[in-house]
């Protein structure tokens, strides 16, 4: 009963959405957007054979590094920026100044710098998805709890303990909330960085579809990012279930009425 | 903020007794400024050293020299114009679109799960993508760049609310339930003001998005802005004057940033994130 | 006694029930089990009726008016107000909340705070200010009302739960310890305070306190709770005069007598002790039993 | 920054004209490089008012844009290179070129692209570049289609080349740093690659063929029928453009300046491409078969139905 | 009297002051104007010593603990612990907040936060399971601890933060309003068990409460603090037996004495007296004014 009523809650939109398209593709055929049936015959020829090792899977391994990377540096940049009000007062500017620059503008710079190599592309992911991790970081570390800090404090619990036990659990429902950000733009930057100097990849893929007028096929990888972005985020709210037992249970709790 | 609170974060020190000098003394500002300068000052260097030829990455006096120039030139005001409009409006769609269904769906548990999937599905799909069918819905116009830059802030808000929105302290909304607030009187008073420091976060995450997106756009499909100019000045080889511009662009972020912080602080002065660092 | 409500204690659902908590059970699911907080409770309120609650820590007495309040389902049994079941938050009641620190608002002054219900009940502007101010004023808060909550000491965030309840003019008031981070002399303000409203406003009362003293001297009733899994340990009828004063009334004989018994009874409530009724009272249709029902007199 | 051309075209303006209520107007998209020059012009010298028509230019800066702009309406023609074309074409797309837009100068080491190779490489003819990384600015395109065909005719391997996508105006550094072997170069950056000690190994397109037409203006093919009158207009104009653009190169250098931002030294030394009325269907078909057989086209063009 | 201690109060600042507090002043800045919480604290606390604080709600006794336990700089004067000037938390002190609710960790469970500032000391695993055992038994929680925090009643929640502060072992206790939510009956337990480990650790210990009965049932002096904005109204030496026994001492004629004393001290202060030298005090320099300090006997 319960795996089919989630069943239900994770198919019953897209299904109406699909179905609504269906019937609006019905009459006029626009080059531009194609009908459900075409999307899915030619999602099967273009991505289950060797496209999906020489393509899906390399995107996906830089996906990968490029967004964990982005967690860890995100996570403890924020910590460290949220806690020592100097450094925050020193960085935010400049911070604020990289977050503005377009990454199809930083990617030349990047280049230079670090040639065309998969590190530019993982360095571009994490230049883009560092951001939410970064700033619900700050703002998680700056909202933890007076009591409870004084608390800590006295109890002598400093320095990394305090982090540890205090700092980091506190500001988790933030922390999580920029990392589910993180992991949809980490698949949109995927794609920008194999936009730019690149001659294969799932991203490229798919701006090469774009450019050459495959439309159906483009669309199909459109649904292959989606489709990708849905499993992240089921893996990850399942590990958000995990890590966030307590703030879940507290508020599942006090939600029985 | 207070002096000492410079040289350690400690609880005793941001206990602000020379308040009065703060006040005089804008450290926060010179900080920051500090850290601009720090900053500039290595990507001069890196040239200058030679790090990075001269020729592919001028040194940011250079830039600077260009960009002071463009500040005369109306038509870099024309572009700025053109790029903040888009930005402006992109983002006040997306926002209020955000605000809007992240509280219906937020406040409902059904609606919660029932639109998680398809919300996932569609968080990912990057903005580019969508040029053709922007341009073919709106050719190379204003409502373009509109539509990429709406998509893409659209969903850093409504993470953000959903987020706020599941932050309620039950305690706070039971009180108001006995008290016989209704569901809109909830959201109003109670609701709304927990999920506002996310909302916040989401709206400076999204303006930035926004600002990147209003950019992009305009550099790839070309639709009139500062990314437009950028591309001319790449194409043509002028390659001070499109750091002159990158550097414009990321002035404006700081900008914007600058805004959202006081906007903050007018908004959240009760919230323990800005409490402590204005009380202190 | 109050002048206009019967004072004999009375076993049948009385047909002016205010309030009615029949059978009542509450069991918490948690991963590391089930908990069950209450386990049987029946007991009827008269209308305009003042009940005070009392029982070990951990016995359920928040449980209990988080049911009341409509606010939790409770597992079996039900509530009735006004001869109605419970099944959300009813109108005209005011809970002052245990964790008072978590109940006001921090995004608002305590004047707001205060004046949120009321505004939210559509009262006029003219009408309302003179409520609050005259809450604020009742509870010695009329200094700060431009202060945010957190920028008031504990006692004083009690105060201004306390306020906003008052200045609610409930028709029923359910109390978590409301007392219980104010001063002595406050308290006994307070206390008067609140027979005061009480005697003026025909409200029914329900307050939780674990100060026996307060109990027995506010109270036209107490009723004591055991130790979890809980049922109700005893209910006592308060036969001090309805007038009563800090001084006088607390240096009663029987004001003594009546403290003394409570006491007694905590301290077999925490020691297990349970009383012969409670296996056998059954849900729903049971109603009050005698046997759990004493003049101590 | 020189300035930001107006989305209006300043031309009209300039030729006199207050832009009366009976001229039609037409929006063309092309992008803003030295090929477009020859409207611009024309319209600054009145040929397209003087067939009743008000240009509207709209600049959109790359090929992401244009088509899917012609189909939607936005615009009435558009400038694009002849594969991009025939790619739309062959995925379904019913479009059709009303004038010539482009063409290479036909001399070997004086085209305005080619394959540069850094000082001291140890390349030195097309054939050379088998094995090796070579720098495009769209992969599947005109660029790697006519390389690969050099090099084949050259009597290397096409196959084992490795194209990566760098945009022209990143390919000098890429290839000072040696992150690629090789960079397919446009004008001005091929001048400037040469002038920093860059040597051209491969003029692509001449050596392909030296009669090569590389862009175009192209429209649906309904437009052409349904609006013929309104086509032939444009056509007629734009032959006018192209033909007065190639006898006055001093002034194409001038004009480039007014919507790009080449300074005017580079603008000064730049190689101009040639600008000619009639398309090549020869040249074409070489290029249709070369893009047909490497894979970016499913099947060779038809020159009929493309070229007007 | 503890045993090993001279029972006689005395104005001078004793060699053997653990914690001095010294013309203690705090404005707390609001962009409401300046709100002077504490004008002007003066008095010392020996090593060993049990002291209660009384005082009206809001007279500063939260902001007063906060700034000894160092996390908070006065705004003048200074506190003293050990000789040494308090500006940081101190090593070895155990503070219970009077938001017992806020200052659980609610990501773990009773029994980490009672093991966690002991883990965090590098007490050895058997050894601090030992005492984490002990102090959860001592309040009566032996049996919740895997329960989170927020699955616990209030008063629960208050024991917790309680066996936290006796775990810990520290050699100064602050407590605020420790007692406040839970029963009669384990309040008493808890009384009884602060005065064991009191005589047991000779733990200096300062004691916020209420409860008038509960200052002079616990302490071995009792501090008054007048209302705001704050000095000190009486400091009396209470000079019951060191043996206390819940029924007995509560009894004893003396007891009645001091407690209708403190009674009478607060009910000034709550109407704004303030003692005749509390002007005169200066910051720093000035030890504990004799005038301000009075064996009721
Ligand atoms: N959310 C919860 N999840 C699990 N158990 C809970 C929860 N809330 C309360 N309990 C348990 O239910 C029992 C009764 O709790 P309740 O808060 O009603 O007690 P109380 O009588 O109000 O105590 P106190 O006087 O200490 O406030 C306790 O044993 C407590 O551990
Ligand atoms: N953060 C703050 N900002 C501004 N004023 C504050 C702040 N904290 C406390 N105050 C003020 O300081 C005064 C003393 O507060 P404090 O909490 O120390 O009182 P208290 O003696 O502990 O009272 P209670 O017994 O009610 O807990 C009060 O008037 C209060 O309003
Ligand atoms: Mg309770
Ligand atoms: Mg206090």
């Amino acid at each position: 009963m319960k795996p089919l009523k989630t069943l239900g809650y994770v198919l019953a939109l897209p299904v109406l959405l699909v179905l609504l398209w269906w019937a609006s593709t019905l009459g006029a055929v626009n080059f531009f957007v194609p009908t459900p049936a075409t999307l899915v015959a030619k999602f099967g020829e273009v991505w289950f054979g060797p496209r999906f090792f020489s393509d899906v899977l390399p995107s996906l391994g830089r996906l990968l590094v490029g967004v964990v990377a982005a967690i860890i540096i995100g996570v403890v940049g924020g910590v460290l920026i949220g806690s020592v009000k100097w450094l925050r007062a020193l960085l935010e500017p400049t911070l604020e100044f990289f977050r503005a620059i377009p990454p199809p503008v930083l990617v030349p710079v990047l280049i230079l710098l670090m040639g065309i190599t998969d590190s530019m592309k993982v360095a571009v992911i994490i230049s883009g998805c560092v951001w939410p991790v970064l700033l619900n970081t700050i703002e998680g570390v700056r909202a933890v709890d007076g009591v409870l800090s004084d608390s800590a404090h006295t109890y002598g619990i400093d320095g990394w303990a305090r982090v540890r036990y205090l700092v980091l659990p506190s500001a988790s429902p933030q922390i999580m909330a920029g990392v589910r950000q993180s992991l949809s733009l980490g698949l949109i930057l995927m794609v920008i960085s194999e936009m730019f100097a690149s001659s294969s990849g799932l991203g490229f893929t798919i701006v090469q579809f774009q450019r050459s007028f495959a439309i159906p096929e483009m669309w199909s990888g459109i649904v292959v990012l989606g489709l990708l972005g849905v499993a992240m985020s089921f893996i990850f709210q399942w590990a958000e279930r995990n890590i966030l037992r307590w703030y879940h249970g507290q508020k599942e709790v006090e939600n029985a009425a | 903020m207070s002096a000492d609170a410079l040289t350690s974060g400690g609880p005793v020190s941001s206990a602000g007794r020379d308040r009065r000098q703060v006040r005089k003394f804008p450290v926060k500002q010179v900080l920051g400024l500090a850290g601009i300068l720090g900053f500039l000052g290595t990507w001069e260097l890196i040239p200058r050293l030679g790090i990075i030829n001269e020729r592919f990455l001028p040194p940011a006096s250079e830039v600077i020299v260009a960009l002071v120039r463009d500040f005369g030139l109306t038509a870099f005001w024309i572009a700025v114009v053109e790029t903040m409009t888009a930005w402006f409006l992109g983002l006040v769609i997306a926002v209020a679109l955000a605000v809007l269904l992240g509280f219906v769906i937020g406040s409902s548990d059904f609606l919660r799960k029932a639109t998680n999937s398809t919300v996932e599905f569609l968080r990912p799909i990057p903005s580019v993508a969508l040029i053709p069918l922007a341009v073919l819905l709106f050719g190379v116009k204003i409502e373009s760049s509109l539509m990429l830059i709406t998509y893409a802030a659209f969903w850093q808000v409504l993470i953000q609310v959903l987020y706020g929105v599941a932050d309620i302290d039950m305690v706070a909304n039971n009180t108001a339930k006995t008290y016989g607030l209704g569901r809109m009187a909830r959201i109003r008073y109670v609701v709304f003001p927990t999920a506002l420091p996310y909302l916040m976060t989401g709206v400076r995450l999204a303006a930035t998005v926004a600002l990147v997106l209003a950019i992009t756009a305009e550099l790839v499909i070309g639709s009139p802005g500062l990314g437009r100019e950028i591309a001319l000045a790449q194409s043509g080889g002028a390659i001070s004057g499109m750091y002159a511009l990158v550097l414009a662009t990321g002035l404006i972020g700081v900008l914007i940033n600058a805004v959202m912080r006081f906007i903050e602080k007018k908004t959240l002065s009760w919230h323990s994130s800005v409490r402590s660092e204005v009380i202190v | 006694m109050q002048p206009d409500a019967t004072p004999s204690p009375s076993g049948k659902t009385l047909p002016e029930a205010m309030l009615s908590v029949r059978g009542l059970k509450k069991v918490y699911q948690t991963d590391g089990g089930d908990i069950e907080a209450v386990r049987n409770l029946t007991f009827d309120l008269r209308a305009g009726e003042l009940a005070c609650l009392v029982g070990p820590s951990g016995s359920g007495k928040t449980t209990l008016l988080k049911c009341i309040s409509g606010l939790m389902a409770p597992t079996e049994g039900e509530v009735l107000l006004d001869g109605k079941r419970v099944s959300g938050p009813p109108k005209k009641m005011a809970v002052v909340f245990q964790e008072y620190g978590r109940s006001l608002f921090p995004w608002m002054r305590v004047r707001e705070n205060v004046e949120l219900p009321l505004k939210n009940q559509g009262v006029a502007k003219a009408e309302r200010d003179r409520l609050v101010d005259e809450a604020l004023e009742a509870v010695g808060l009329a200094h700060v009302p431009r202060s945010y909550p957190w920028q008031l000491s504990g006692g004083m965030q009690q105060r201004v739960a306390i306020a906003r309840a008052i200045a609610y003019q409930p028709e029923v008031l359910l109390m978590d310890e409301p007392f219980a981070a104010v001063d002595a002399q406050t308290r006994a303000d307070l206390e008067d305070l609140i027979r005061t409203i009480w005697k003026k406003f025909g409200v029914t009362v329900l307050f939780v306190t674990h100060d026996i003293d307060e109990s027995v001297y506010l109270g036209e009733r107490v009723i004591i709770l055991s130790s979890s899994p809980t049922v109700v340990q005893e209910d006592i009828v308060i036969d001090l005069p309805v007038d009563r004063d800090q001084l006088e009334t607390r240096s009663l004989p029987r004001f003594t007598e009546l403290r003394h018994h409570v006491y007694e009874q905590i301290q077999l409530a925490k020691k297990g002790h349970r009383p012969a009724a409670a296996g056998t009272v059954s849900a729903a249709t049971t109603q009050a039993a005698p046997a759990s029902r004493t003049d101590v007199a | 920054g020189s300035g930001s051309p107006s989305s209006t075209g300043g031309g009209s303006a300039s030729a006199g004209a207050t832009g009366g209520g009976d001229l039609t107007k037409v929006s063309v998209g092309v992008i803003p490089i030295v090929d477009c020059a020859p409207i611009y012009l024309g319209d600054k010298q009145g040929f397209f008012k003087d067939e009743g028509l008000q240009l509207d230019i709209q600049t959109a800066t790359g090929g992401a844009a244009i088509v899917p702009g012609v189909v939607s309406g936005s615009f009435d023609f558009a400038f694009s290179n002849l594969i991009s074309v025939m790619v739309a074409k062959d995925k379904g797309l019913d479009l059709k070129f009303v004038a010539n837009g482009v063409s290479t100068t036909g001399e070997k080491g004086n085209d305005v692209g080619g394959v540069v190779v850094p000082a001291g490489s140890s390349v030195q003819s097309a054939k050379d570049l088998a094995g090796k990384t070579v720098s495009v600015n769209n992969l599947s395109n005109i660029g790697d289609t006519t390389i690969k065909s050099v090099i084949e005719k050259d009597g290397g391997d096409p196959g084992s080349l490795k194209f990566v996508e760098v945009a022209f105006p990143d390919a000098p550094a890429a290839l000072a740093n040696k992150q690629v072997d090789a960079a397919w170069i446009l004008e001005p950056f091929l001048s400037k690659a040469v002038s920093e000690g860059g040597k051209i190994v491969s003029s692509n397109f001449v050596e392909m063929s030296p009669e090569l037409d590389i862009a175009g203006y192209f429209t649906k093919t309904d437009t052409v029928k349904g609006k013929a009158e309104l086509t032939a207009k444009f056509t007629r104009a734009m032959n006018k453009s192209l033909e007065y653009a190639q006898a006055h190169p001093q002034e194409v250098r001038d004009i480039v300046g007014t919507y790009t931002k080449i300074d005017e030294a580079t603008r000064a030394k730049m190689i101009l491409p040639r600008y000619r009325v009639e398309f090549n269907k020869d040249a074409f078909k070489t290029l249709g078969d070369a893009a047909a057989k490497y894979g970016t086209l499913t099947k060779a063009p038809n020159a009929g139905d493309l070229l007007p």
